[in-house]
């Protein structure tokens, strides 16, 4: 199957942390969570290299791993605070990391049971060769109501569409700017102020290329979940927000 | 085959033959005016029949009604034949966020987060695209969060007559030992020890809601 | 039946059953590598065999090969069970991946994906059930994948002599050359690098994503 392959790519952080628990059979006793937490920060990093936009998706198990780490190191001191494991004590939010990755696994275990079963399944074959003629004018219309020049809209309307984004990304390509640093840049300022305008976003005197890629930016970061956006009227102002990373 | 079950036989085969769907009982027995009763028996004793005469397609009871498929065992001819390398694979990410929404159905995409651990936008998308999972109402109590369930595709791609055939979710808990190493292993070397507390169960950890929905 | 007949059977029901064609007895030998003419043979013997039985389908060989039909005497019932199918119309995504593929045919999956901007099979399979679209052939130069086309149905459908009677594109597009574009971008993607093994990956498959690879 596809995910055989790439071998050193997890599926999400519980899967990495799963990995890496899993990994070390021997001398139980001398593990601790610091050594995993350190396996876990270091297998971010090189993540962070790679693509840091999965490895955003890591940085809340590896803070939790932190913190259990200076917990055990320091067991007094009192945590900073931490989004989901919030106000929580060192204690808890490692039940809590336990009791996660004990789901997770149950659903890894589940994800491949259900994969066999696809798997057979998909090794018999139903007939998909149509009806015989006769009976085809028998069968429902289901395109009833549909004209001809609906059809030629709808594909119009698609080609038109994937055409003027080919267009709009040609011409962004052209001008030497990157849309990933402007999604950085999007989210440094969001992480900062909580919520912004778009007209906030963009400078006063930017160009036609930069409103399109800090436009295209702010879809990025609503695409992956990161921000929610808001227009109260027609062509008005765009706010964008960031999102707690509290379903993560 | 009893006298009844024998002159159901061809006009079952021939319905089966063409539809394009799992046909239940009794809409077959209503189009052939019999009693659903010896049309289940009917359905049985082909279902058999096939199967004694090593026939090239067999009967399956799948998704609600009955259905019609090739034999496993000449999948390799029919890859060859019609199919080709278009088999049709999920993965990984796909199978384990519908795993969890075939087992937490009704369940937002928070739900399927908090279980991954990692956001599953794009994959429940995909998903949905397949035909896999739809759409079945929204969470009030959680911000109107859109919740999702297995369809009659589902069913039909893996093999079952219901979702009561899903084999339980126990079956798959880590076993004592693995659950004793992540405890273990995420543990301090001095830490208290920990009480068998109770593992939280992730169906309520719907506080993770709707990531948009939470803006507007 | 012979032994070696009889070895040939499963298989060759698998094969006929699945066909939505004639296919003549030298092309099926060829996939199972057996003898022509013992599969020749075999495909008689079955032939009698379901007339004997009394089956709900039969054997025929027409033009072009051999061909399993529903038995005559249950025409029927099978009538009285199409016309009892389910009237729901097409979704709109069905009606997106009709459009282009009118349009574009022949047209691989993956060109329906790149103008949609999403996976499409699970509507393509479906339209093909419901015998608006067919298989027309293979693209030789993209990894062997399916190509589609609209079939004969679809033409009376609309009261279309032709596929040249549709109309034009142009007339709807806000750019005459659009089309033009568009046709060759689907040449492009059709290509190997979009071939049909990357199906598995259709997270990545979206809009979004092409756009962030477009631009850097």
């Amino acid at each position: 199957m596809s995910y055989t392959v790439k071998t050193d790519i997890f599926e999400g952080p519980f899967d990495l942390l799963l990995h890496l628990v899993a990994r070390q059979k021997v001398d139980i006793a001398e593990l601790s969570i610091c050594d995993i937490a350190d396996q876990y920060l270091a297998y971010v990093d090189t993540m962070r290299e790679l693509d840091l936009d999965v490895a955003s998706d890591f940085l809340l198990v590896a803070a939790t791993l932190l913190e259990l780490k200076a917990a055990s190191l320091l067991p007094q001191e009192s945590m900073p605070e931490l989004e989901e494991f919030e106000d929580m004590p060192a204690e808890e939010a490692r039940e809590l990391l336990v009791a996660r990755l004990l789901a997770y696994k149950q659903f890894k275990t589940t994800a491949a049971e259900l994969a066999a079963r696809f798997e057979a399944t998909s090794r018999m074959h139903s007939r998909a060769a149509g009806l015989e003629d006769r009976y085809l004018r028998l069968m429902p219309d289901y395109l009833e109501g549909v004209t001809l020049r609906g059809l030629a809209v709808i594909c119009a309307d698609l080609v038109y569409r994937r055409e003027v984004f080919l267009l709009e990304a040609e011409h962004i390509a052209a001008a030497p700017i990157s849309l990933e640093a402007h999604v950085e840049g999007v989210a440094r300022t969001l992480r900062n102020r909580g919520r912004a305008m778009l007209s906030e976003l963009v400078m006063a005197d930017a160009s036609k290329e930069e409103l399109v890629v800090t436009f295209l930016a702010i879809l990025e970061l609503y695409k992956r979940g990161l921000v929610g956006l808001k227009q109260d009227v027609l062509f008005g102002d765009i706010e964008v927000a960031s999102i707690e990373k509290e379903d993560r | 085959m009893s006298d009844r079950t024998e002159e159901l036989r061809g006009p079952l085969e021939a319905l089966l033959f063409v539809s394009d769907e799992p046909v239940n009982a009794a809409r077959l027995a209503k189009i052939l005016d019999a009693d659903p009763v010896e049309v289940d028996k009917a359905l049985r004793e082909l279902s058999d029949e096939y199967a004694d005469e090593e026939r090239g397609f067999q009967l399956r009871e799948v998704a609600g009604g009955w259905r019609m498929y090739t034999h496993p065992a000449h999948h390799p001819y029919i890859e060859q034949f019609v199919l080709s390398w278009d088999t049709r694979r999920l993965s990984q990410a796909a199978l384990e966020a519908l795993a969890v929404i075939a087992y937490h159905q009704p369940v937002s995409r928070g739900g399927v987060n908090a279980v991954r651990g990692v956001n599953s936008e794009a994959v429940i998308a995909s998903l949905v695209e397949k035909g896999l999972i739809r759409e079945t109402g929204r969470d009030k109590n959680a911000g109107n969060a859109i919740l999702y369930a297995t369809t009659r595709a589902f069913l039909e791609k893996f093999g079952l007559k219901d979702l009561a055939e899903l084999p339980p979710l126990e079956e798959f808990a880590p076993d004592p030992d693995t659950e004793r190493a992540i405890r273990e292993r995420l543990n301090a070397l001095d830490g208290p020890t920990l009480a068998d507390e109770d593992v939280e169960d992730d169906e309520d950890d719907d506080k993770c809601e709707d990531s948009i929905d939470d803006v507007e």
